[in-house]
Protein backbone atom coordinates (compact mmCIF):
# COMPACT_ATOMS: atom_id res chain seq x y z
CA UNK A 1 0.00 0.00 0.00
CA UNK A 2 0.75 3.64 -0.68
CA UNK A 3 1.61 5.87 1.95
CA UNK A 4 3.10 9.62 2.61
CA UNK A 5 5.84 10.25 5.03
CA UNK A 6 6.29 13.40 6.31
CA UNK A 7 9.39 14.54 7.43
CA UNK A 8 10.42 17.75 9.80
CA UNK A 9 13.23 19.09 11.84
CA UNK A 10 16.15 16.48 12.22
CA UNK A 11 14.69 13.61 10.08
CA UNK A 12 13.86 16.08 7.33
CA UNK A 13 18.04 17.04 7.41
CA UNK A 14 19.18 13.26 8.13
CA UNK A 15 17.03 12.10 4.71
CA UNK A 16 17.35 15.42 2.89
CA UNK A 17 13.72 15.69 2.27
CA UNK A 18 10.49 16.58 3.56
CA UNK A 19 7.84 14.23 1.91
CA UNK A 20 8.37 10.94 0.67
CA UNK A 21 5.73 8.49 -1.07
CA UNK A 22 6.38 4.91 0.00
CA UNK A 23 5.11 1.26 -0.88
CA UNK A 24 4.48 -0.51 2.71
CA UNK A 25 3.41 -4.18 3.54
CA UNK A 26 -0.07 -4.93 4.42
CA UNK A 27 -0.62 -4.95 8.40
CA UNK A 28 2.53 -2.32 8.22
CA UNK A 29 2.70 -0.74 11.98
CA UNK A 30 3.90 2.79 11.84
CA UNK A 31 7.09 1.97 13.83
CA UNK A 32 8.11 -1.06 10.97
CA UNK A 33 7.19 1.87 8.56
CA UNK A 34 9.82 3.89 10.81
CA UNK A 35 12.37 1.04 10.28
CA UNK A 36 12.18 0.95 6.65
CA UNK A 37 12.43 4.62 5.86
CA UNK A 38 14.89 6.25 8.69
CA UNK A 39 15.92 3.20 10.18
CA UNK A 40 19.69 3.37 10.23
CA UNK A 41 19.91 6.98 9.42
CA UNK A 42 18.73 7.90 13.59
CA UNK A 43 20.33 6.74 16.77
CA UNK A 44 18.59 4.13 18.43
CA UNK A 45 18.33 6.65 21.16
CA UNK A 46 16.78 9.42 18.86
CA UNK A 47 14.23 6.18 17.57
CA UNK A 48 13.30 5.83 21.27
CA UNK A 49 12.24 9.48 21.41
CA UNK A 50 10.39 9.98 18.54
CA UNK A 51 6.87 9.68 18.50
CA UNK A 52 4.21 8.71 15.47
CA UNK A 53 1.56 10.44 14.09
CA UNK A 54 -0.78 9.37 11.24
CA UNK A 55 -3.02 11.77 9.43
CA UNK A 56 -2.40 14.33 11.72
CA UNK A 57 -2.72 12.67 14.75
CA UNK A 58 -0.28 11.28 17.44
CA UNK A 59 -0.61 7.53 17.79
CA UNK A 60 1.00 4.75 19.93
CA UNK A 61 4.33 2.89 17.65
CA UNK A 62 2.30 0.05 17.29
CA UNK A 63 -0.70 1.32 15.11
CA UNK A 64 -1.05 -0.10 11.63
CA UNK A 65 -1.14 2.01 8.46
CA UNK A 66 -3.50 2.08 5.92
CA UNK A 67 -3.15 2.84 2.29
CA UNK A 68 -3.32 6.37 1.71
CA UNK A 69 -1.96 7.31 5.51
CA UNK A 70 -0.09 10.54 6.14
CA UNK A 71 2.10 9.28 8.28
CA UNK A 72 4.91 11.42 10.08
CA UNK A 73 7.93 10.89 12.56
CA UNK A 74 7.97 13.38 15.65
CA UNK A 75 11.51 13.92 17.16
CA UNK A 76 10.85 15.93 20.49
CA UNK A 77 8.90 18.99 20.22
CA UNK A 78 11.06 22.66 21.47
CA UNK A 79 8.23 24.85 19.88
CA UNK A 80 7.98 28.30 21.69
CA UNK B 1 -15.11 31.38 25.32
CA UNK B 2 -17.47 34.00 23.47
CA UNK B 3 -15.81 32.76 20.04
CA UNK B 4 -13.34 30.66 18.23
CA UNK B 5 -9.90 30.76 19.44
CA UNK B 6 -7.44 32.79 16.64
CA UNK B 7 -5.04 29.60 15.94
CA UNK B 8 -2.40 30.35 13.20
CA UNK B 9 1.16 29.53 12.16
CA UNK B 10 3.17 31.55 9.83
CA UNK B 11 6.17 32.68 8.29
CA UNK B 12 5.59 36.57 8.46
CA UNK B 13 6.46 38.15 11.18
CA UNK B 14 3.89 39.86 13.70
CA UNK B 15 3.47 41.88 16.78
CA UNK B 16 1.84 41.64 19.76
CA UNK B 17 -0.51 44.58 19.22
CA UNK B 18 -1.71 42.85 16.06
CA UNK B 19 -2.53 39.46 18.13
CA UNK B 20 -4.17 41.74 21.35
CA UNK B 21 -6.51 42.95 18.37
CA UNK B 22 -7.63 39.44 17.76
CA UNK B 23 -8.89 38.82 21.50
CA UNK B 24 -10.93 42.76 21.68
CA UNK B 25 -14.12 42.60 23.23
CA UNK B 26 -15.81 45.23 25.05
CA UNK B 27 -16.23 42.28 28.00
CA UNK B 28 -12.62 41.94 28.81
CA UNK B 29 -11.28 43.92 31.83
CA UNK B 30 -7.81 42.15 31.76
CA UNK B 31 -5.35 40.99 28.81
CA UNK B 32 -2.30 38.74 29.37
CA UNK B 33 -0.34 38.20 26.63
CA UNK B 34 2.70 35.58 26.55
CA UNK B 35 5.53 36.30 24.14
CA UNK B 36 8.54 34.12 23.38
CA UNK B 37 11.18 35.84 21.91
CA UNK B 38 14.58 34.71 20.38
CA UNK B 39 17.27 35.34 23.03
CA UNK B 40 21.40 35.87 22.77
CA UNK B 41 22.39 32.72 24.55
CA UNK B 42 21.19 28.86 25.57
CA UNK B 43 22.51 27.33 28.29
CA UNK B 44 25.31 30.23 28.37
CA UNK B 45 26.30 29.43 24.63
CA UNK B 46 25.78 32.59 22.40
CA UNK B 47 22.68 32.00 19.83
CA UNK B 48 23.45 33.56 16.46
CA UNK B 49 19.54 32.67 15.10
CA UNK B 50 16.74 30.26 15.39
CA UNK B 51 14.88 28.53 12.52
CA UNK B 52 11.68 26.95 14.01
CA UNK B 53 9.77 24.08 11.52
CA UNK B 54 6.07 22.95 12.14
CA UNK B 55 4.02 20.51 10.70
CA UNK B 56 1.47 23.48 10.41
CA UNK B 57 -1.76 21.75 9.98
CA UNK B 58 -1.23 19.33 12.76
CA UNK B 59 0.49 21.60 14.92
CA UNK B 60 -2.47 24.16 14.23
CA UNK B 61 -4.86 21.42 15.12
CA UNK B 62 -3.29 20.85 18.16
CA UNK B 63 -3.48 24.24 19.09
CA UNK B 64 -7.04 24.65 18.37
CA UNK B 65 -7.80 21.74 20.73
CA UNK B 66 -5.70 23.00 23.59
CA UNK B 67 -7.21 26.66 23.17
CA UNK B 68 -11.09 25.17 23.49
CA UNK B 69 -9.70 23.03 26.52
CA UNK B 70 -8.29 26.38 28.13
CA UNK B 71 -11.65 28.26 26.30
CA UNK B 72 -13.60 25.53 29.18
CA UNK B 73 -11.35 25.61 31.96
CA UNK B 74 -10.81 29.25 32.46
CA UNK B 75 -13.41 32.33 32.45
CA UNK B 76 -12.28 33.78 29.42
CA UNK B 77 -13.77 35.71 26.63
CA UNK B 78 -11.22 34.76 23.71
CA UNK B 79 -7.97 33.18 22.90
CA UNK B 80 -5.65 33.43 20.12
CA UNK B 81 -1.90 31.80 20.01
CA UNK B 82 0.32 32.53 16.48
CA UNK B 83 3.94 30.82 15.99
CA UNK B 84 6.12 31.87 13.40
CA UNK B 85 8.29 29.27 11.43
CA UNK B 86 11.39 30.20 9.30
CA UNK B 87 14.66 31.69 10.60
CA UNK B 88 14.74 34.62 13.34
CA UNK B 89 16.89 36.97 14.37
CA UNK B 90 17.93 37.87 18.29
CA UNK B 91 14.69 40.12 19.65
CA UNK B 92 12.32 38.98 17.13
CA UNK B 93 9.18 37.51 18.53
CA UNK B 94 8.34 33.74 18.16
CA UNK B 95 5.14 32.82 19.56
CA UNK B 96 2.76 34.72 21.02
CA UNK B 97 -0.32 33.53 23.61
CA UNK B 98 -2.95 35.95 24.23
CA UNK B 99 -6.07 35.87 26.31
CA UNK B 100 -8.96 38.21 27.08
CA UNK B 101 -11.19 38.11 30.51
CA UNK B 102 -13.37 40.00 32.28
CA UNK B 103 -11.06 39.63 35.45
CA UNK B 104 -7.10 39.40 35.06
CA UNK B 105 -6.78 35.63 37.11
CA UNK B 106 -8.37 34.06 34.04
CA UNK B 107 -6.03 35.90 31.26
CA UNK B 108 -2.83 35.18 33.21
CA UNK B 109 -4.11 30.95 34.24
CA UNK B 110 -5.23 30.83 30.32
CA UNK B 111 -2.14 32.63 28.94
CA UNK B 112 0.29 30.33 30.78
CA UNK B 113 -1.76 27.21 30.35
CA UNK B 114 -1.80 28.05 26.53
CA UNK B 115 2.23 28.36 26.09
CA UNK B 116 2.74 25.47 28.61
CA UNK B 117 0.79 23.28 26.73
CA UNK B 118 1.80 24.62 23.08
CA UNK B 119 5.27 23.75 23.96
CA UNK B 120 4.52 20.01 25.32
CA UNK B 121 2.66 18.88 22.58
CA UNK B 122 2.46 20.93 19.56
CA UNK B 123 4.78 19.66 16.49
CA UNK B 124 6.95 22.20 16.22
CA UNK B 125 10.54 21.94 16.51
CA UNK B 126 13.35 24.66 16.88
CA UNK B 127 17.24 24.36 15.88
CA UNK B 128 19.41 26.41 17.19
CA UNK B 129 22.28 28.51 15.09
CA UNK B 130 25.71 28.92 17.05
CA UNK B 131 28.83 30.00 15.50
CA UNK B 132 30.33 27.12 15.05
CA UNK B 133 27.29 24.88 14.15
CA UNK B 134 23.54 24.49 14.43
CA UNK B 135 21.43 21.93 16.53
CA UNK B 136 17.45 20.75 16.60
CA UNK B 137 17.03 21.20 20.12
CA UNK B 138 16.57 17.58 21.96
CA UNK B 139 17.32 15.38 19.38
CA UNK B 140 20.79 13.73 19.52
CA UNK B 141 23.27 15.08 17.45
CA UNK B 142 23.17 12.85 14.14
CA UNK B 143 25.01 12.46 11.10
CA UNK C 1 16.83 43.20 37.33
CA UNK C 2 19.34 44.63 34.52
CA UNK C 3 17.96 48.03 34.28
CA UNK C 4 15.67 50.86 36.81
CA UNK C 5 12.49 49.67 36.31
CA UNK C 6 9.98 52.29 34.44
CA UNK C 7 6.92 53.58 35.84
CA UNK C 8 5.08 55.97 34.67
CA UNK C 9 1.55 57.54 35.39
CA UNK C 10 0.03 59.68 32.32
CA UNK C 11 -3.41 61.08 30.73
CA UNK C 12 -2.55 60.32 27.40
CA UNK C 13 -2.80 56.85 25.70
CA UNK C 14 -0.59 54.44 24.96
CA UNK C 15 -0.40 50.87 23.16
CA UNK C 16 1.00 47.34 24.96
CA UNK C 17 3.89 47.26 22.02
CA UNK C 18 5.22 51.22 23.03
CA UNK C 19 5.68 49.77 26.86
CA UNK C 20 6.97 46.05 25.31
CA UNK C 21 9.54 48.13 23.84
CA UNK C 22 10.75 49.49 27.30
CA UNK C 23 11.27 45.94 28.47
CA UNK C 24 13.17 44.92 25.43
CA UNK C 25 16.62 42.97 25.97
CA UNK C 26 18.30 40.75 23.78
CA UNK C 27 18.80 38.36 26.79
CA UNK C 28 14.69 38.32 26.82
CA UNK C 29 13.30 35.36 26.00
CA UNK C 30 10.07 35.86 27.55
CA UNK C 31 7.90 38.98 27.87
CA UNK C 32 4.80 38.33 30.06
CA UNK C 33 2.35 42.01 29.96
CA UNK C 34 -0.84 42.54 31.76
CA UNK C 35 -3.19 45.05 30.23
CA UNK C 36 -6.39 46.20 32.29
CA UNK C 37 -8.81 47.38 29.88
CA UNK C 38 -12.38 49.28 30.48
CA UNK C 39 -14.89 46.58 30.39
CA UNK C 40 -18.69 47.36 29.91
CA UNK C 41 -19.82 46.01 33.07
CA UNK C 42 -19.42 46.07 36.57
CA UNK C 43 -21.67 43.45 38.69
CA UNK C 44 -23.90 43.39 36.23
CA UNK C 45 -24.19 46.84 35.63
CA UNK C 46 -23.21 48.57 32.28
CA UNK C 47 -20.52 51.01 32.73
CA UNK C 48 -19.63 53.92 29.94
CA UNK C 49 -17.44 55.00 30.85
CA UNK C 50 -14.51 55.04 34.00
CA UNK C 51 -12.51 58.02 34.91
CA UNK C 52 -8.88 57.55 37.28
CA UNK C 53 -7.44 60.15 39.34
CA UNK C 54 -4.03 59.48 41.21
CA UNK C 55 -1.53 61.16 43.76
CA UNK C 56 0.88 60.95 40.98
CA UNK C 57 4.43 61.27 42.81
CA UNK C 58 3.53 58.74 45.95
CA UNK C 59 1.81 56.19 43.49
CA UNK C 60 5.04 56.42 41.53
CA UNK C 61 7.06 56.09 44.17
CA UNK C 62 5.41 53.01 45.41
CA UNK C 63 4.97 51.77 41.79
CA UNK C 64 8.72 52.02 41.63
CA UNK C 65 9.26 49.89 45.35
CA UNK C 66 7.23 47.25 43.95
CA UNK C 67 9.21 47.22 40.73
CA UNK C 68 12.33 47.16 43.01
CA UNK C 69 11.07 44.24 45.18
CA UNK C 70 10.34 42.09 42.11
CA UNK C 71 13.39 42.50 40.69
CA UNK C 72 14.71 41.33 43.38
CA UNK C 73 12.57 38.22 44.02
CA UNK C 74 11.89 36.90 40.21
CA UNK C 75 15.14 36.41 38.02
CA UNK C 76 13.84 38.73 35.47
CA UNK C 77 15.64 41.78 32.88
CA UNK C 78 13.40 44.87 33.21
CA UNK C 79 10.17 45.60 34.21
CA UNK C 80 7.61 48.75 32.93
CA UNK C 81 4.70 49.62 34.67
CA UNK C 82 2.68 52.66 33.10
CA UNK C 83 -1.21 53.68 34.32
CA UNK C 84 -3.60 56.28 32.38
CA UNK C 85 -5.58 58.68 34.50
CA UNK C 86 -8.46 60.94 33.45
CA UNK C 87 -11.46 59.31 31.91
CA UNK C 88 -11.39 56.77 29.65
CA UNK C 89 -13.75 55.10 27.02
CA UNK C 90 -14.64 50.80 26.62
CA UNK C 91 -11.89 49.13 25.43
CA UNK C 92 -9.40 51.35 26.60
CA UNK C 93 -6.01 50.81 27.96
CA UNK C 94 -6.13 51.75 31.72
CA UNK C 95 -2.74 50.18 32.48
CA UNK C 96 0.01 48.14 31.71
CA UNK C 97 3.00 45.39 33.43
CA UNK C 98 4.99 44.15 31.72
CA UNK C 99 8.35 42.29 32.36
CA UNK C 100 11.23 40.89 30.55
CA UNK C 101 12.92 37.67 31.23
CA UNK C 102 15.28 34.85 29.76
CA UNK C 103 12.14 31.97 31.08
CA UNK C 104 8.74 32.59 31.10
CA UNK C 105 8.19 31.48 34.65
CA UNK C 106 9.83 34.63 35.93
CA UNK C 107 8.20 36.76 33.24
CA UNK C 108 4.39 35.47 34.34
CA UNK C 109 5.30 35.53 38.05
CA UNK C 110 6.81 39.32 38.13
CA UNK C 111 3.78 40.50 35.46
CA UNK C 112 1.26 39.36 38.08
CA UNK C 113 2.94 40.45 41.30
CA UNK C 114 3.14 43.81 39.89
CA UNK C 115 -0.34 44.20 38.94
CA UNK C 116 -1.52 42.99 42.41
CA UNK C 117 0.54 44.82 44.14
CA UNK C 118 -0.15 47.44 42.22
CA UNK C 119 -3.91 47.82 42.57
CA UNK C 120 -3.43 46.60 46.49
CA UNK C 121 -1.10 50.15 47.53
CA UNK C 122 -0.85 52.66 44.64
CA UNK C 123 -2.73 55.46 45.70
CA UNK C 124 -4.97 55.64 42.14
CA UNK C 125 -8.81 55.45 42.48
CA UNK C 126 -11.17 54.77 39.45
CA UNK C 127 -14.46 56.23 39.25
CA UNK C 128 -17.76 53.96 37.91
CA UNK C 129 -19.38 56.35 35.23
CA UNK C 130 -23.01 54.50 35.05
CA UNK C 131 -26.62 55.82 33.04
CA UNK C 132 -27.76 56.78 35.80
CA UNK C 133 -24.76 58.44 38.01
CA UNK C 134 -21.21 57.89 39.11
CA UNK C 135 -19.48 56.75 42.13
CA UNK C 136 -15.83 56.22 43.54
CA UNK C 137 -15.33 52.36 43.74
CA UNK C 138 -15.05 51.66 47.38
CA UNK C 139 -15.68 54.91 48.73
CA UNK C 140 -19.09 55.14 50.37
CA UNK C 141 -21.64 56.99 48.33
CA UNK C 142 -21.28 60.57 49.39
CA UNK C 143 -22.96 63.76 49.27
CA UNK D 1 2.02 75.65 61.35
CA UNK D 2 1.24 75.81 57.87
CA UNK D 3 0.90 72.17 56.02
CA UNK D 4 -0.80 71.37 52.74
CA UNK D 5 -3.53 68.98 52.16
CA UNK D 6 -4.27 67.22 48.89
CA UNK D 7 -7.80 66.10 48.35
CA UNK D 8 -8.32 63.14 45.85
CA UNK D 9 -11.30 61.05 44.21
CA UNK D 10 -14.03 61.42 46.63
CA UNK D 11 -12.16 63.54 49.11
CA UNK D 12 -11.57 66.20 45.94
CA UNK D 13 -15.48 65.43 44.78
CA UNK D 14 -16.75 66.17 48.83
CA UNK D 15 -15.04 69.14 49.53
CA UNK D 16 -14.69 70.78 45.81
CA UNK D 17 -11.17 71.15 45.64
CA UNK D 18 -7.90 69.31 44.96
CA UNK D 19 -5.56 71.41 47.41
CA UNK D 20 -5.87 73.33 51.05
CA UNK D 21 -3.65 74.84 52.84
CA UNK D 22 -4.26 74.83 56.38
CA UNK D 23 -2.90 76.57 59.93
CA UNK D 24 -3.05 73.74 62.67
CA UNK D 25 -1.92 73.88 66.18
CA UNK D 26 1.68 72.04 66.95
CA UNK D 27 0.99 68.19 68.03
CA UNK D 28 -1.41 68.26 66.29
CA UNK D 29 -2.07 64.30 64.90
CA UNK D 30 -2.72 63.44 60.58
CA UNK D 31 -6.21 61.57 62.21
CA UNK D 32 -6.91 65.13 63.60
CA UNK D 33 -6.20 66.96 60.45
CA UNK D 34 -8.77 65.00 58.86
CA UNK D 35 -11.66 65.60 61.20
CA UNK D 36 -10.51 69.63 61.09
CA UNK D 37 -10.39 69.55 57.52
CA UNK D 38 -12.97 67.25 56.55
CA UNK D 39 -14.82 66.60 59.88
CA UNK D 40 -18.96 66.49 59.08
CA UNK D 41 -18.17 65.95 55.17
CA UNK D 42 -17.19 61.87 55.40
CA UNK D 43 -19.45 59.50 56.95
CA UNK D 44 -17.72 57.73 59.78
CA UNK D 45 -17.66 54.43 57.70
CA UNK D 46 -15.70 56.22 54.98
CA UNK D 47 -13.34 57.64 57.68
CA UNK D 48 -12.74 54.10 58.86
CA UNK D 49 -11.96 52.98 55.73
CA UNK D 50 -9.47 55.73 54.85
CA UNK D 51 -5.81 55.74 55.06
CA UNK D 52 -3.04 59.10 55.73
CA UNK D 53 0.20 60.05 54.11
CA UNK D 54 2.75 62.40 54.37
CA UNK D 55 5.13 63.62 52.19
CA UNK D 56 4.14 60.87 49.72
CA UNK D 57 4.49 58.35 52.06
CA UNK D 58 1.88 55.91 53.79
CA UNK D 59 2.00 57.01 57.62
CA UNK D 60 -0.23 55.79 61.18
CA UNK D 61 -3.19 57.58 61.92
CA UNK D 62 -1.53 59.03 64.86
CA UNK D 63 1.51 60.34 63.43
CA UNK D 64 2.35 64.11 64.46
CA UNK D 65 2.63 66.30 61.48
CA UNK D 66 4.70 69.16 61.18
CA UNK D 67 5.23 72.59 60.00
CA UNK D 68 5.26 72.09 55.80
CA UNK D 69 4.47 68.95 55.33
CA UNK D 70 2.03 67.93 52.22
CA UNK D 71 -0.59 65.48 53.96
CA UNK D 72 -2.83 63.09 52.14
CA UNK D 73 -6.38 61.49 52.95
CA UNK D 74 -6.55 58.46 51.19
CA UNK D 75 -9.47 56.69 50.57
CA UNK D 76 -9.36 52.54 49.31
CA UNK D 77 -7.43 52.78 46.38
CA UNK D 78 -8.64 51.16 43.32
CA UNK D 79 -6.14 51.43 40.74
CA UNK D 80 -5.31 48.78 37.51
Amino acid sequence: MAVTVKLFAVYRDLLGCSELEVDLPAQCTVSDAFDQVVGGHASSQLRQITMFAINERYVPAETVVNDGDRIAFIPPVSGG
Amino acid sequence: MIDEPHIVIRPDPFTVAEIELMVADPANGAICSFSGLVRDHSHDRPVIALEYDAYIPMAEQIMREIAMDIGHEFSINRLAMVHRIGTMQIGELVVVVSAGAAHRAAAFQAAQAGIDRLKKTAPIWKKEHFADGSEWVGATREG
